[in-house]
């Protein structure tokens, strides 16, 4: 079974982070551990956001999966640097070359 | 005569995203900072304002405490303020930030606010007192 | 402990975008106005702020004032009110709003603020000083 | 010649509506006096664009032109109806409609 492209778009913070997490728990509900999160709608990102993301990549680890990430967007992509998320995740510059090497 | 912002927000979630339309409107009329700076802005002033709602909720056992945010500019110097009523805190018995490069990276799903508020502000002080905390974040043009 | 929400902005156009996301917050959270009515509050508190920074432009030659609003609910009443340091004016001596109907409508290009504050508010009110003056708009879940 | 779409967006407001008068003024002194004005995207209308309507329309008019809306969403449609503009001015449901009659 192959990977589920999630597409994230709007401001991701303290007030969305909830239906975010529901969201990406559900993928996982669903028997699908690799996901890969398509940030490139995302327009803000907080530490809240971030948490969700680490979070959700436990739980996926836990079910022998994985999430990566899709991100060109500057203002995105400093925030996953800041955090260390760009090394922490499998982090691609484009949705084909993440789907490649799932 | 003023180039000052200042808001009084109840302390709640649903108002993060006007206050970054605030804060980018204030910076880009009134400042020098540039785009990657302006987003800089919004992230730390994000970050300490959800920290003041955080503490806000659990300090209230009555209802909602308010939260202030004070913009303005001292040369290309942007200070943004944010003062809570949610008793106050220690800044330095804080854990310190986790080190995104360790094994042991993806157990932290919090303690992240604070780091990304000193990686981004030219200048981070906090004023803590009995009544809540003050949160005082200086922008330059230039990333620290 | 509060559900109110109060800004102080320097009179610039730049703002209004901010104004109309937080006022859209502050209905959307605390109020019982369903989304036609948070239309006709962003409707009249963008036409009671245009005028505003339109008196404060006109008024200062020192330099950019301020215009502050203030928000709160009583019952299912939502009350805004726009503060200006403009000098104040005299609604009442203000030239009757166009017909709409009339044949010479299309000479008004102007003179249409306070007539739709008027048309979707089910309360204005004005208080005008030396200083400055005050609009107060209250709002009900029920057009007027 | 036909009349010249012009699709507006955004919020209209006193900040933008310099813009906004300058860009329906470029249109005229292109030589256009028939201008169809697809409101269908516009997030806000306040009096100030209006007023650039208003005037729009009366230069254009004197070129023996007319300016004409193009608007469904209801929160648009109610600032039209509040001053007038939907009987002052040519406004159709569809811009097919409005380029019908044209
Ligand atoms: N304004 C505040 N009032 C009270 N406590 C605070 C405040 N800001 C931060 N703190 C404390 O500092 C801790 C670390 O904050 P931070 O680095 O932003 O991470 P996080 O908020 O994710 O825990 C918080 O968990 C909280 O205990
Ligand atoms: N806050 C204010 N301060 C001073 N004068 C004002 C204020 N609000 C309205 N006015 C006066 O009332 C007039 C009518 O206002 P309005 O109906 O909104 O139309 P417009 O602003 O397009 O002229 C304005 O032109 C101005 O002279």
């Amino acid at each position: 079974e192959g990977a589920r492209v999630v597409t994230l778009s709007g401001e991701l913070d303290l007030a969305t982070a909830p239906e975010l997490r529901e969201r990406l728990h559900r993928v996982l509900a669903d028997g699908c551990p690799l996901i890969v999160l398509d940030l490139d709608e995302v327009g803000f990102l907080d530490s809240s956001a971030i948490g969700v993301l680490v979070g959700t990549r436990r739980r996926a680890r836990q079910a022998d999966g994985e999430v990566a990430l899709v991100c060109t967007a500057p203002r995105i992509l400093r925030v996953l640097e800041l955090t260390g998320l760009d090394r922490a995740f499998p982090t691609y510059p484009s949705l084909s070359e993440a789907l490649a090497v799932r | 005569m003023s180039d000052e912002v200042a808001i009084d927000l109840p302390a709640r979630v649903e108002y993060l995203n006007a206050v970054r339309s605030l804060l980018t409107a204030f910076a880009e009329s009134t400042t020098d900072l540039p785009p990657s700076r302006v987003d800089d802005l919004c992230l730390a002033v994000t970050e300490a304002y959800v920290n003041a709602i955080d503490a806000s909720r659990k300090h209230s056992e009555f209802g909602e405490l308010s939260i202030r945010m004070c913009c303005h500019r001292e040369g290309n110097a942007v200070i943004v303020e944010v003062t809570d009523h949610a008793g106050g805190f220690d800044p330095a018995a804080q854990t310190p930030p986790p080190d995104p490069t360790a094994p042991d990276r993806l157990q932290f799903e919090r303690g992240l606010g604070i780091p990304l508020m000193r990686a981004v502000a030219n200048v981070l002080e906090f004023e803590s007192t009995a009544d809540g905390s003050l949160v005082r974040l200086v922008l330059m043009p230039q990333r620290p």
